[in-house]
């Protein structure tokens, strides 16, 4: 029978996943000859009709990176539901929401206050904000609409498998298409990376001291980090422990702290509130006001600790009312 | 407790030896407390997790009280300190996602403090009912929106 | 076996013997200067002259180190010996005219004035080589030794400067026969006392009199053999072969179910209160050093003595010496007051002395304690309350010359007073033993702000530490008296024997798991563990709970980063649920 | 093997290099004597030979030409242009420069024919004057070694014990004891590991005694062969040669002899190939004259402070760490090479019945003919000190000797034909000692000799042992008030009292004889103390503060016509008379100096 | 210097003695007497001196004695030299060379036999020889 047909979509994102397509390098050639790309925007020409003209669930699998924002992000990921067999979460923005996702502390007429109105380098006196609808000439122009909330792919339609990373390896992606091929797939719904935190193999694990306890967060421009030593014990807020491992430690071997992009490991909830419950423990002190003064050292609690998941989060996102 | 229909619902993470026999001592000794607070009881104040607080206010309580022995009474020794630290920062995180710092609440209530446990939730309630629901809905899916 | 005859008296002797120790065995005594049992023999003062017949010719001969041959005839005090031994003493009495044995000899021998020219009057040293010998041959240490020729002749450390060599053990002080070596510390003290000396007095000592087992132990600080490997004269003169400077210490590992601490207390220093004097002025002394001193088995046999050696007329008692005091510690010892009774009592039935006893409050809270105070006032003893702010030897007055006077503000009467005594003691209170903090961190036990052990509870488990397993008894966990140890003993032997006795340990059913597949190693959680339950293993790189120390808190359950521990009936899915469920309507 | 081949010279000048002669400026003869030889260009056919000391110290800088043994004596720088040219060129030797007996008109040129040295019979000097001691070959050439070959292979330890026996050597360090039987009972001595030594004494503390430095300054090798043949008899493994560092020349000479004798294999391993391995070194003495004493010498090779210990045991049995040790002089040292060689029987044949063989006594004192003679035991002192010394000098009267140093004692006038063996010294009081030998005349204060030698043995003291610490000290303050004349009647029998304890308890030899002087001086001239004490007058004028100096106003006025000489010099003022007039001494302030007695040319200044 | 032998050291005796013998020797067999005065010098009396040297040398005899004495008073007949064999008269050789001296060398000393033909005369001026 003829090779699986594939298709790549590109919702709310930067466009590296799309970039980690062609990281394979040499492999993305026995891919090629292994399946049968049949939408693949970025890179080549299809058009929407192309695709709901095909069967439904005619498409083997359709990688879809990036959250979701728009209305038209939205219609595109559920016609590709239809069409495809197995839909696979491709990234974390897709995963888990993704830096995108940090939008949700705000709402769209904040945003587009800020991007249109208050943002210095912008000049716009008359105000103009781009509509959903507007007649030019005669003729009427149509925008996808704005949501307020960024949400992630499974929060709009039912994911099968999940590529984690902010940009997975190409490792890590190059097994799943594999998998894909052979068959071999876990059950549904897992993430196709070992369910351990990072710390299980990384060096610096082995310099932890006996008890560790932070009297105060620094962040790593403050520090001269040191290339051995685990980056708590230096006082840097690493997410490691509580972000699932198979990146083989790229950002740490660059000696930067891990910043949580393959998310939480199956048994946590919310990656944030359990990272926050763990490093709030290692806190050096006893008395009230010296807890407080420690705690002041870490500039924004939310941003570093939901940096790819606030959308997949419990809360999912700022209280809409609060939002001024 | 008037002013409208509105009731605010609380949740309690009481710890096993102290608060939970305090607020247990408040009820033998017959002491009201408002009935708005619904408690859970852990063994250490040092087990309650964010996600739990996180979780309350997603499923629609308007407060949370984490409530654990006095600092060196705890029968772990060190649990309530842990808490302590974890509520320092976790009050600065929902205040960023949006909800009010005093919507949630750490107090030391001993095992013979039962009026001290009323005195508490009575005051804790007319704070929360004067807060006025917290109502955290969003146009987002949740985990069992498919 | 030789036969000799020494002053007409046959005896038989093995071998080897020499002439001096032949005639010790006939009790014939003859006179030695540079000779010592545990040297070598000099031979240089040649006292110990003897005139010895063999086979027909007469000779004068050394008796300390000539050995007998068969058929000798000596004659220790023949007329030819004695004159040549008179007119060799008289010599030596020139030079050393404040020499004792010297002198002793003279008078023995007849001799009133040497009719030789006397240089020094106050010399003492005669040459006999006895320290420098011993400094060679018994400490190995070779520090000193004679310098220059004939009558120039002087023992002296190298180029007369004090010399590294010296470790400081007196030897050649002990060994002088005719104290010419007297001996200073670099602060000029003289550290061998005349006066009377608490302290300890040889390197090998029974610790005290009343000590069980009755046995001697070598101080290995202060023995010589330790520093320089010679010596051992104590294994030479112990007949039973008994004594072996090879053993040492040996380090045992036994199992055991349950630990109690005893490790007891530490007298408060009480030099750290420079304004008592104490080491500064003679005769104010702790009350422990007073407890050697009236103790029968003591130095002065229970006679209550001053340095000088006579009875003191006047005593004075100070309470409270580094307790119930901001600067030093706050809590008050208990012991005192009582112990000061005590003396107090013992002072009146042994001396004459009239008694002063400065207290703040006396705390008699014991069975019948109350009742031995009465006694106590009865008896005259003089009891001041207020807290003594200085004991000095500067005298304003004329009967204040060569007392210690204890100057006091005296709250009842309101006036700052000074009490001239003989001799004062010092009530020091209790502290924590010197290796307290090393030995709670090896056991986990915590301390309490007094830094005494940490209970687990005053009065739910008063003798237990927060360890399972491991008790507490007497002072190690705060200041008490012997009544309180013994009972506190008691319970914590009673508590050990029950839980020997169950045999079976009751595991805490709520206790943490951490599930190995899932645990990254990130050892988070063994930091939190006030319990020490959890520890890392490194080969596996996972974190073990180890139920039979787990309490069950749960701490490292909400800790754990990766969801990897969790705790029995508190899961987190339990918990979210109940949260739902909870929220339902 | 080609040795460097010796050139074949047709005279040898001998000159003498001993330290009395180099101190006489030999050396600068002998660069004279170099420099006119090659001005004459006899270079090739007149070599000059520096040697050791040849006996003769009274008559140096001294030389003897050879073949024809012609004794040229108080040579100067001088005279040598004319003497080489004279002799060495024209061939007549040189009569002004030969030795002339003080009262004969011609002098002797032969050196066998000069009394000094017609009777004394060489044996440890044999080779005195015939070798240059910085090269072994001379040595050799001498039948040097000869004897070690004859020991090492055909002779057993035994033979060569029994050969040292018979031939009655004693030993020459003074105490006189059997040197066969020392060498036996060192033999026997078990040593643990086999170890044992031998030591050559050369620390001859004695003032007034240098045989034992003649001996190492002339002929080294002979002590070193000596040794070698003990330490095959003995079975040592090691050597040392104990030398006082005040003899320079000495030291450097013997190492020398070492570091040759080494390179030609006669020291070192494996000797001579014939497996025995046998080595020496050099110790050089801190000066100190108890080291002459065996085991203060033990003490100090062992690097120890330098006093005696009591013995038993004797150095024989426990000796130099520990092992069995054999100590002996030098010269009895030098004398083995030659019994071995011409057997014990031979050596036996000279000197008395129980003192064999010769000794160097060192002739100094008021003597002519002051040097070193090597004499027979049983020589007469008539012979030694009139037909060998050439007699006392300006006539006076022989009065008495000293024999053994500050250990030995006084010999007077009346025993002169005292025939010198250990016995008859030791029953006169004194003993032989190392070999020094005061004569002494009238001029000699016996006391002040007895003061001297005392003061000597008190200084060197080792100070361990109470009588001769304290006891030398005694007496000799009481010598010194004595010579004072501050002595009394008691001082005497105190004096002697000590005398004898100080003998009979001190632990070492040094104690045991420094009172020898006083003793033999109080037996032979009691009348001399008893003068000084009661007259409080010095027959010898020599003890000055019993001098009384008075000017003859006769003399002084005619003959000196008051020179004023002796007033000017008078440091304590105490001459009174001006220029041409007679003077006279204020005895009030007198301090009896004798500066006046001295500077006065006319004799006017009488001293009783 | 290497290490000796026995054999070695008796070699080395008889090596040195060749050259210290006259230190001790007193009797000789023959005496060459070399006449060096002023003008027996300037006649090269003393080449003919080193030729006896050379020749004694050569042989290792420790028998025959060199000296040297003054102007035999003949001076226009040097360089002068008198032969004397123990026992014999002395014969004075005149006009000598090199050559000559080595031949009388042979011949008289050697052999014993007078070489009449450069001898002068026999018999000594004077009778004591020291």
């Amino acid at each position: 029978m003829s090779k699986p047909k594939v298709a790549f979509y590109w919702c709310a994102s930067c466009g590296g996943c799309e970039e980690a397509v062609v990281d394979l390098a040499e492999n993305i050639l026995k891919v090629v000859e292994a399946v049968d790309i049949v939408f693949w925007p970025v890179a080549l020409d299809f058009k929407k009709k192309d695709v709901e003209a095909m069967p439904d669930k005619s498409i083997a699998v359709s990688f879809i990176n990036g959250s979701v924002r728009l209305s038209e992000q939205e219609e595109m990921v559920h016609l590709l539901r239809r069409k495809s067999q197995l839909v696979v979460a491709f990234g974390s923005c897709a995963h888990l929401g993704g830096v995108p996702g940090l939008a949700n502390f705000w709402n769209k007429e904040t945003i587009f206050r800020r991007a249109y109105f208050t943002t210095p380098s912008t000049v716009n006196p008359d105000g103009v904000v781009p509509q959903e609808k507007v007649v030019i000439e005669g003729k009427e122009l149509t925008l996808p609409a704005f949501y307020d909330t960024v949400r992630a792919l499974d929060q709009v339609i039912e994911v099968d498998y999940y590529l984690p990373g902010c940009a997975p390896p190409p490792k890590l992606v190059m097994d799943a298409v594999l998998a894909i091929l052979e068959g071999k797939l876990p059950p549904k719904g897992s993430v196709l990376s070992p369910n351990k935190s990072l710390c299980d193999d990384c060096d610096r694990n082995k310099t932890k001291p006996e008890k560790l306890t932070i009297k105060e967060f620094k962040r790593p421009w403050q520090v001269m980090l040191d290339p051995e030593k685990c980056f708590l014990a230096q006082g840097i807020i690493c997410m490691g422990p509580a972000t699932r491992t198979g990146c083989e430690e790229r950002c740490i071997k660059a000696n930067m702290p891990c910043r949580g992009c393959f998310g939480p490991t199956d048994q946590v909830y919310d990656q944030g509130a359990k990272f926050l419950s763990a490093l709030a423990s290692l806190i050096d002190a006893k008395d009230e006001k010296e807890i407080e003064k420690i705690v002041q050292t870490i500039d924004d609690p939310a941003g570093t600790f939901y940096r790819f998941s606030l959308p997949k989060s419990i809360l999912g996102r700022r209280k809409m009312e609060a939002i001024k | 407790m008037s002013n409208g229909s509105f009731e605010p619902r609380l949740v309690g993470f009481l710890c096993n030896w102290c608060s939970y026999t305090g607020a247990d001592l408040a009820g033998t000794a017959r002491m009201v407390y408002a009935p708005n607070i619904r408690i859970i009881r852990v063994m250490c104040s040092g087990r309650v997790d964010s996600q739990f607080v996180l979780k309350a206010f997603r499923e629609g309580a308007d407060g949370v009280l984490i409530s654990g022995c006095h600092p060196g009474d705890c029968h772990y020794q060190e649990g309530n300190y842990k808490a302590l630290r974890r509520y320092k920062l976790l009050v600065r995180m929902l205040e960023q996602l949006g909800i009010e710092k005093e919507r949630c609440r750490l107090a030391w209530v001993s095992a013979s403090e039962g009026a001290r446990f009323q005195q508490i939730v009575n005051e804790f309630t007319d704070q929360i009912r004067r807060l006025g629901p917290l109502n955290f809905r969003f146009d987002g899916g949740s985990h069992e929106q498919a | 076996m030789i036969t000799v005859t020494i002053d007409g008296k046959k005896i038989q002797v093995e071998e080897g013997t020499t002439i001096l120790k032949a005639s010790e065995k006939l009790d014939i005594k003859i006179p030695t200067l540079c000779y010592h049992p545990l040297i070598e023999p000099y031979a240089a003062c040649r006292v110990c002259l003897v005139e010895v017949n063999l086979k027909g010719k007469t000779e004068l001969m050394t008796s300390c180190n000539t050995k007998v041959q068969e058929g000798m005839e000596i004659q220790t005090a023949s007329p030819r010996a004695l004159q040549s031994r008179r007119l060799n003493v008289e010599m030596l009495l020139a030079r050393a005219p404040a020499a004792e044995p010297v002198q002793r000899l003279a008078r023995d021998l007849g001799i009133e004035k040497p009719r030789f020219p006397i240089k020094d009057p106050t010399e003492k040293c005669i040459l006999c080589g006895l320290c420098v010998r011993a400094c060679e041959q018994v400490v190995g240490a070779c520090a000193i030794s004679f310098i220059d020729r004939g009558i120039e002749r002087k023992v002296m450390p190298p180029f007369g400067e004090p010399s590294e060599a010296c470790i400081g053990c007196t030897a050649c002080a002990h060994f002088c026969p005719t104290g010419a070596i007297s001996y200073e510390d670099k602060y000029g003290r003289k550290v061998i006392h005349e006066e009377l000396y608490l302290g300890p007095s040889t390197a090998i000592r029974v610790p005290i009199r009343q000590a069980v087992p009755m046995v001697p132990f070598i101080d290995e600080k202060a023995c010589i053999h330790f520093k320089t490997g010679n010596c051992q004269l104590c294994a030479k003169v112990c007949e039973r072969q008994a004594i072996n400077h090879e053993m040492e210490d040996e380090i045992v590992e036994i199992e055991v179910g349950s630990i109690i601490m005893a490790t007891g207390f530490k007298p408060f220093d009480a030099r750290r209160i420079p304004a008592y004097g104490y080491g500064r002025l003679p005769n104010v002394i702790t009350a422990l050093e007073f407890e050697h001193l009236v103790n029968a088995s003591g130095p002065t046999g229970g006679k209550i003595l001053m340095t000088n050696g006579q009875e003191p007329k006047s005593v004075g008692i100070v309470h409270c010496v580094g307790s119930r005091d901001e600067h030093y510690n706050e809590y008050c010892s208990r012991i005192c007051c009582m112990y000061s009774l005590k003396f107090a009592h013992l002072i009146k039935e042994k001396t004459e002395a009239d008694i002063y006893d400065f207290y703040i409050d006396m705390r008699c809270f014991g069975k019948g304690y109350e009742e031995f105070y009465h006694r106590l006032l009865e008896e005259g003893t003089k009891f001041i309350r207020g807290r003594v702010a200085e004991i000095t030897d500067l005298a304003l007055t004329k009967e204040e010359e060569g007392k210690l006077i204890i100057r006091v503000e005296d709250t009842l009467l309101g006036v700052v007073r000074r009490v001239p005594v003989d001799m004062v003691i010092l009530a020091t209170g209790i502290e924590p033993s010197v290796d307290h903090n090393q030995i709670a961190k090896i056991f986990n036990i915590s301390c309490s702000q007094d830094m005494f052990f940490l209970e687990r509870h005053p009065k739910l488990a008063p003798v237990s530490s927060f360890s399972d397993g491991i008790f507490l008894a007497g002072c190690c966990q705060g200041p008490k008296d012997i009544p309180d140890t013994v009972a506190q003993a008691g319970a914590a032997a009673a508590e050990a024997l029950a839980l020997a006795d169950k045999g079976v340990f009751a595991l805490e059913p709520v206790t943490a798991e951490i599930n190995e597949e899932l645990c990254s190693g990130c050892q988070i959680c063994v930091g939190l563990c006030p319990f020490n339950a959890i520890t890392y293993d490194r080969e596996k790189d996972i974190s073990i709970v180890n139920d039979a120390l787990c309490k069950g808190c749960g701490t490292c359950v909400a800790a754990c980063p990766s969801g990897a521990a969790q705790q029995r009936h508190f899961r987190d899915k339990q918990i979210m649920a109940e949260i739902e469920g909870i929220l339902l309507l | 093997m080609a040795v460097e081949k010796e050139k074949l010279y047709r005279i040898h000048l001998m000159v003498c290099a001993g330290t009395a002669c180099v101190s006489n400026r030999a050396f600068e003869i002998k660069e004279a004597l170099e420099k006119e030889i090659k001005r004459q260009g006899l270079e090739n056919e007149v070599k000059v030979v520096t040697t050791g000391c040849n006996g003769f110290c009274e008559r140096g800088p001294l030389m003897v030409v050879q073949p024809g043994n012609i004794f040229y004596q108080m040579l100067t720088v001088k005279e040598i242009p004319y003497l080489v040219e004279e002799h060495f060129l024209k061939g007549r030797p040189v009569k002004k420069l030969m030795y002339q007996p003080p009262e004969e008109k011609t002098p002797i040129p032969v050196l066998s024919e000069i009394q000094f040295f017609k009777k004394q019979v060489l044996v440890a000097l044999r080779n005195r004057g015939l070798i240059d001691p910085e090269k072994i070959e001379d040595y050799i050439a001498q039948d040097g070694y000869k004897s070690l070959v004859k020991a090492l292979t055909q002779m057993t330890p035994e033979e060569i014990i029994h050969e040292v026996t018979i031939s009655g050597l004693r030993g020459r360090g003074g105490a006189g004891f059997p040197t066969g039987l020392k060498w036996q009972l060192v033999r026997n001595a078990p040593s643990p590991d086999g170890e044992k030594y031998i030591v050559c004494n050369g620390d001859e503390g004695d003032p007034g005694a240098y045989m034992d430095r003649s001996i190492l300054e002339a002929d080294p090798h002979t002590v070193i062969e000596g040794m070698l043949i003990g330490a095959k008899a003995i079975g040592a493994t090691k050597g040392f040669i104990y030398v006082r560092n005040e003899y320079p020349l000495a030291v450097k000479r013997i190492l020398i002899a070492i570091d040759q004798a080494r390179d030609y294999g006669l020291l070192g391993h494996d000797i001579l190939g014939t497996g025995f391995n046998f080595d020496i070194r050099v110790v050089r003495g801190a000066g100190a004259f108890v080291c002459g004493e065996e085991t203060a010498l033990i003490a100090s090779i062992e690097g120890r402070l330098g006093e005696p210990r009591p013995r038993p045991p004797y150095p024989a049995e426990k000796g130099l760490w520990g092992k069995p040790t054999c100590i002996n002089n030098v010269e009895t040292w030098a004398n083995i090479p030659v019994i071995i060689d011409r057997g014990g029987k031979w050596f036996a044949s000279i000197g008395t019945p129980t003192s064999k063989g010769t000794k160097v006594f060192s002739l100094v004192g008021k003597i002519n003919n002051t040097g070193l003679v090597e004499v027979p035991m049983g020589i007469t002192l008539r012979e030694i000190i009139y037909d060998i010394g050439g007699g006392i000098p300006g006539g006076k009267k022989f009065k008495a000797v000293q024999t053994g140093g500050p250990s030995g004692g006084c010999i007077p006038a009346e025993k002169i034909d005292l025939p010198i063996d250990y016995e008859s010294l030791t029953e006169a009081g004194s003993m032989m000692g190392s070999g020094g030998m005061v004569v002494m005349d009238e001029d000699t204060c016996m006391v002040d000799v007895a003061r001297y030698f005392l003061s000597f043995t008190q200084d060197e003291s080792c100070g361990k042992c109470t009588p001769c610490r304290e006891g030398t000290k005694a007496m000799l303050d009481i010598l010194t008030r004595i010579t004072e004349g501050k002595g009394t009647e008691e001082d005497l029998s105190l004096l002697e009292e000590l005398a004898y304890t100080v003998k009979e308890t001190s632990l070492c030899g040094l104690g045991k004889t420094a009172p020898n002087p006083v003793l033999t001086t109080l037996r032979y001239f009691r009348d001399e103390y008893i003068t000084h004490i009661r007259d409080k007058k010095c027959p010898a004028h020599v003890c000055r503060q019993l001098n009384v100096y008075t000017i003859d106003p006769q003399i002084c006025l005619e003959k000196g016509h008051g020179c004023d000489v002796c007033r000017r010099n008078c440091a304590s003022e105490a001459i009174i008379g001006a220029k041409g007039e007679a003077h006279k001494i204020d005895q009030s302030k007198c301090i009896k100096c004798g500066v006046c007695y001295e500077v006065c040319n006319f004799g006017a200044v009488k001293v009783d | 210097m290497p290490k000796l032998t026995i054999e070695e050291l008796e070699k080395l005796r008889e090596e040195v003695r060749k050259t210290t013998f006259i230190r001790e020797q007193t009797q000789f067999r023959a005496k060459i007497n070399v006449h060096m005065g002023t003008c027996g010098l300037a006649a090269g009396a003393r080449n003919i001196l080193n030729a006896f040297l050379r020749e004694i040398e050569k042989r290792g005899l420790t028998d025959v004695l060199v000296t040297t004495s003054g102007c035999a008073g003949l001076c226009s007949r040097e360089p002068m030299a008198t032969i004397e064999i123990a026992g014999q008269a002395p014969v004075k050789y005149v006009d000598l060379t090199e050559k000559k001296a080595q031949e009388i060398f042979e011949k008289h000393i050697l052999n014993g036999e007078i070489v009449t033909a450069y001898a002068l005369g026999i018999g000594s001026e004077k009778t004591d020889l020291t």
